[in-house]
């Protein structure tokens, strides 16, 4: 099967790889602290779910905790992110409390909505985090949105000249809606500063990607269909990730124009909770985690970056801390109140609606945030 | 100062007002930049606003939708013109599960403040994939509004208020209205969405009705005068919110209830308001409630057939005489 | 030979039957094949019928519910399966512009007998975007018929009768209910689509629903026989075409009469419903018709909130005690 | 605009044109006849529009005669053929009796749909057309469907070996839309053996391709995302149309594998009645209209084919009284009776629906066809 092997270096298309000089120390630290972060979120996730915490559909992002960091890592603070139902590693990467997503998995008031939206739809505006979508590719045409916004914002409203660049990623399977290739279409034909990133960890739930996917090992094909510049990247390195998407990010920046990027990499789970993984082998599987992105990092680190294994294991267990002490927050944070089942589902107050609020981690964090609803 | 205007001109100064009192919103769509729109509703709106503000797109509705509302996400307030509504089913996922549920499911951080506008209905022998009523079809999904004008003076100011309205809004305009002139002050202003407006009072029945249809009221009712029956006509001019309040103060004036509506009528709009008049005047009513809708079959071509199938005035007469038990 | 099996089971045999029957028809779908269904619904049917028969496809909705229309126009009898009726909003367009107009824009020439099938209504928690009704979205449609089964036995003898069926139909499972055990006959049969089965007998009230509700309905109808309240409870099995006769006959009995639809309230197979029985039981109804439905909000995430949401045994209890005037 | 010039011939990619040889000098005769037949058809249904004999939208084939010709011409009579609302120039190259198809534009029985169709919904069973749709892009996952199910009687259903060749025409315009992208993936998965073919007048409605469509000078790109065989073609000559297109249907009828043709032309009139063509300039129309088929075709005939202007002539007489019996025969057709409001909408008959019935240019045809209605 083509679609378990790591892509070869001659595939590895990165525009500049050579030239883009990695981040100080200090950050590639908090990247290995960030990925560590999410496994260990995910570990944890996985266990409440086990235990009825949490309900729904749970989709971990064990072993692709690189993608999300080594991009997001590429971008400035203020750029728009948004993604598919796999999507605790891109809030947690742009910098969403542990917290309020466990308890949004626990369905709590707490949560980064409330626990209205569960594990499938993360959102933190103060991160620029939108999102957290259910249907897959539906987010593509949103992420074209908001890049169309930034840029609007920019030539229309006079704002300062931003220039942000919005980070539109989905999963391999995506590709095949109509959505995404409409989202393409119209980021290139007005010029959108968007990039696509597929993760491409070859499977869409139980479907190897060459049994759904024409061009399977060459999705980029579909980005020159569109006249658009795109790259493949080792998604299993997180310095692979941050100096393939570094200078795609800039390009993007300076030119307006969108990219797509074919981001190899592996989930180390099942699809969701309920999933035996028959369509793999033990054998793939292994292979895989051979890369183990955070191992790769920590190994990297402990050979270039003057971190010992101590380092590492301390950092491991002031995570596990971490993420503990968000469980139990998140076990202690309230059930919603009743009322809230008709709160958000209008700005406008009319028959049974009640209005909006901010969800209260955020009016924690900025409580001089205008609010629209009192309660 | 009031002037005679078309239909398309109240839709386009709504437009255009909201344009210059606020730089977020801009207008998105097939057609609508260079061609001046398909049916001239944006004419002349490139020139005043520029490309960046009037902005034609590919035939790519579940794109641009999309696109619309990504950047009401950000704040942005995107006017999304349709064609023809019959062409939003191909983006029925964005207008109806993004659009409507952002707010809900991000616990009230992303709001989308956008309005989804074009032709709904019959236009004229269009057959069956372009004649959509897609009132009946989407009514059924909260989080969004719909207005349904029936005057230039309405869509002025309905649109108007859709424009700065901080949810989504469908706004269904009948290519068959377009070139409709009615008398609409130069003036900025809104109706309220939510509230019906009493077109003609009258005590014997109450018609209940919406956009193009209310036409066919006001035919029927001149017929009705003469054979003594004096209807009450309200416009729904919004769908959803239903102002249900004036529909059951009338019908408790006037014990009958008929009610007019372009869709089918299987679980359609018009299947709500008799259901909720049978609910909230039980006591009232002196007959059950008659409802006229288009027939139960795909829209036809043929001029002979389209006409049978469509609501009317003389299908309108029947139904209250059925009502008033003068049949 | 009766013996137990569970819900997908019952589905199952229905496809397979009808695959061993007739060589027309074929399974499309998402992971339908290697994987033996998202939902093990078609467990084992790639080992039995093979690749050609039993097709994965991409996550392209609109793609392979066209595909299947087209197939049909040329004869096949194809099943599409949609992981949840969630997604099949991606390809509204096909499905109801396509797929139920094709014989009457054709003229009668191309026929679309295919089936649609998958799950429908709310799941255990899956947020606003995967639990959609679309039983009062798309009923309004006329062209293809919609069958809901409550239990295995109807899914099985309903799923025949849909495969068999020369128009489109619609059939909505629910995930909730896969696991569901009940007697089913082993050999093949149907049960006709659009009649109606009166589930348990009753004086007092006449409570309609459809589906899972329907077991919602039975809970309630315990606690209120404990209470003195007789009720009848009808099983709709198919909403299109709806069996109003069976509903009215029954209601002209009870005087009352509650209808429970899992969908959203307004323009919906409920109010439907509740229109056509006060319509044609005007003079029969003591009080008029009540409706329990999901309350009108996207589905909430949390535990909490969609239970309360969610049309449930107490809130069928308190419409009937209101429509019988003993709350 | 690049959007206007034809295509450089070293552009028209069509495989092994020198090998294809010409059909014989009757069968060019025949498409002669059959191009100026369309033409003819398409002058007077927009008299008749002009008239009101004829309502709703019309949108005529006016120039792009010889696409429908040609790559019909290139195809076994029993191959599907399917297409967008611009579908008067298909069916009549399908060999639709041009009465039919006038009755239908005046809305009478007789019609091809019994006058309930329209001109956007030509559908002719018995000559393996498949419509005339409406919704731009949504017959494309039909044409994969009339492939998928030709493919399924061969392969399950025991039927010999026919190895149909599904023709799925479309507007440049719907390249954008989704659901041609998920018919393009779906055919190449799947090995169907469907041609789309893109009849590339540079416009759809009053957009020029290059202001909608990235990459619109080489949409075969698209194709390539899909590792799909494609051809640019000069849908100016009947000639190159077949020569074009003969190999790519031999080609997808043995491998049945999908392909997809940029078939290059030009609307001679606007979008639809009402469209002024204020996007383009009268030089550009005037320069294409050099090019016209039919002359083309005429002169080719002169030249090399022993046709004499004088038969050419004749020609174009007898086409126009074809077609003004054919106006006349429609206008003597009756509208449809009411009842037929509730025809054809289910097979079953329930409530107030009353069954099918074949339409009655079919019955007459074939009288023996079974009916399931007697109406
Ligand atoms: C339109 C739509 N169809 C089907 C589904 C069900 N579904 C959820 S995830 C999934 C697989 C997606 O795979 P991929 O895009 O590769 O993402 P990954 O899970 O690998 O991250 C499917 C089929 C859905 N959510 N939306
Ligand atoms: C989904 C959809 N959106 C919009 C329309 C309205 N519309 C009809 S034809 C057309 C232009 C199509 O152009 P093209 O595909 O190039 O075909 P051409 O008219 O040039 O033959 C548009 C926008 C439609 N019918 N369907
Ligand atoms: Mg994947
Ligand atoms: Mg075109």
């Amino acid at each position: 099967m083509t679609t378990t092997t790591m892509p070869k270096t001659d595939q590895v298309t990165t525009p500049s790889t050579a030239q883009t000089p990695l981040p100080d120390a200090d950050t590639l630290r908090k990247w290995l602290r960030d990925m560590m972060l999410i496994r260990e979120f995910e570990v944890r996730s996985m266990q409440a779910y086990q235990n009825k915490l949490a309900g729904g559909f749970l989709h971990v992002y064990n072993g692709q905790e690189a993608v999300a960091v080594g991009c997001i890592g590429a971008l400035r603070p203020d750029d728009p992110v948004i993604t598919a139902y796999r999507d605790h590693g891109h809030a947690l990467a742009r910098g969403m409390d542990p917290k309020v997503g466990m308890a949004e998995l626990f369905g709590r008031i707490g949560g980064c909505a409330k626990g209205k939206g569960g594990s499938m739809h993360f959102f933190d505006a103060e991160h620029h985090m939108y999102g957290g979508h259910g249907i897959v590719g539906a987010q593509a045409p949103l992420g074209a949105g908001l890049a169309f916004a930034t840029k609007y914002r920019d030539e229309v409203m006079g704002s300062s000249k931003n220039n942000h660049v919005t980070l539109c990623f989905m999963g391999d399977g995506a590709i095949n809606q109509g959505a995404v290739h409409e989202a393409m279409n119209l980021a290139a034909v007005l010029s959108l500063p968007v990039i696509f990133i597929v993760e491409n960890n070859f499977y869409a739930m139980g479907t190897a990607i060459d049994r759904s996917t024409a061009a399977a090992g060459h999705i980029c094909d579909r980005a020159a269909g569109y006249e658009m510049e795109s790259a493949v990247v080792d998604g299993m390195d997180v310095l692979e990730v941050y100096r393939g998407m570094k200078p795609l990010v800039d390009y993007c920046r300076e030119t307006s124009k969108p990219v797509f990027v074919d981001m190899r990499c592996y989930r180390f789970k099942g699809h969701s909770m309920s999933d035996p993984r028959k369509y793999r082998t033990h054998d793939e599987e292994a292979k895989w985690e051979l890369e183990d992105p955070i191992e790769r990092l920590a190994a990297h680190l402990q050979g270039a970056g003057g971190v010992t294994a101590e380092d590492t294991k301390a950092m491991a267990k002031t995570v596990r801390q971490e993420i503990r002490a968000a469980v139990d927050w998140a076990k202690q944070s309230p059930e919603p109140p009743i009322e809230e089942l008709y709160h958000d589902v209008y700005v406008d107050r009319w028959g049974p609606y009640t209005g909006t609020s901010v969800p209260s981690f955020m009016q924690r964090r900025s409580s001089d945030r205008e609010q629209t609803n009192d309660a | 100062m009031t002037r005679e205007i078309h239909f398309r001109d109240a839709l386009r100064e709504a437009m255009s007002d909201e344009m210059r009192r606020d730089e977020r919103v801009f207008l998105i769509g097939e057609e609508v930049a260079e061609y001046d729109g398909a049916y001239k509703v944006s004419k002349g709106m490139l020139e005043e606003f520029g490309p960046r503000r009037i902005i034609d797109t590919p035939i790519s509705e579940t794109g641009f939708a999309g696109l619309g509302i990504g950047a009401a996400m950000m704040g942005l307030r995107p006017i999304v013109e349709f064609m023809s509504w019959s062409f939003s089913l191909v983006c029925a996922d964005q207008i109806l599960n993004n659009a409507p549920k952002m707010l809900y499911m991000s616990g009230g951080q992303f709001g989308c403040p956008i309005v989804f506008r074009g032709n709904d209905g019959a236009g004229g022998q269009l057959g069956s994939t372009h004649s959509w009523c897609v009132e009946s079809l989407y009514a059924n999904v909260p989080g969004m509004k719909i207005i349904i004008p029936s005057n230039p003076y309405d869509a002025k100011g309905l649109l108007t208020s859709a424009i700065q309205a901080d949810d989504p809004v469908f706004c269904l305009e009948s290519e068959r209205m377009l070139s409709m002139a009615g008398d609409v002050p130069e003036e900025s202003y809104t109706i309220p969405i939510g509230k019906a407006h009493i077109v003609r009072p009258g005590t014997d029945c109450t018609i209940v009705s919406f956009g193009r249809a209310v036409h066919f009221c006001m035919e029927a009712v001149e017929t009705l005068a003469k054979e003594g029956i004096d209807c009450e006509v309200i416009d729904g001019r919004s769908i959803k919110p239903l102002d249900i309040d004036t529909i059951v103060a009338s019908v408790r004036k006037t014990n009958r209830c008929v009610v007019v509506d372009q869709s089918w009528s299987f679980a359609s709009v018009g299947s709500e308001v008799a259901a909720e008049v049978h609910r909230m005047c039980f006591d009232d009513l002196d007959n059950h409630v008659y409802r006229v809708h288009s027939d139960d079959v795909p829209a036809p071509y043929a001029w002979n057939l389209e006409q049978e199938m469509l609501p009317n005035a003389h299908k309108i007469c029947q139904a209250v005489r059925g009502v008033t038990y003068t049949a």
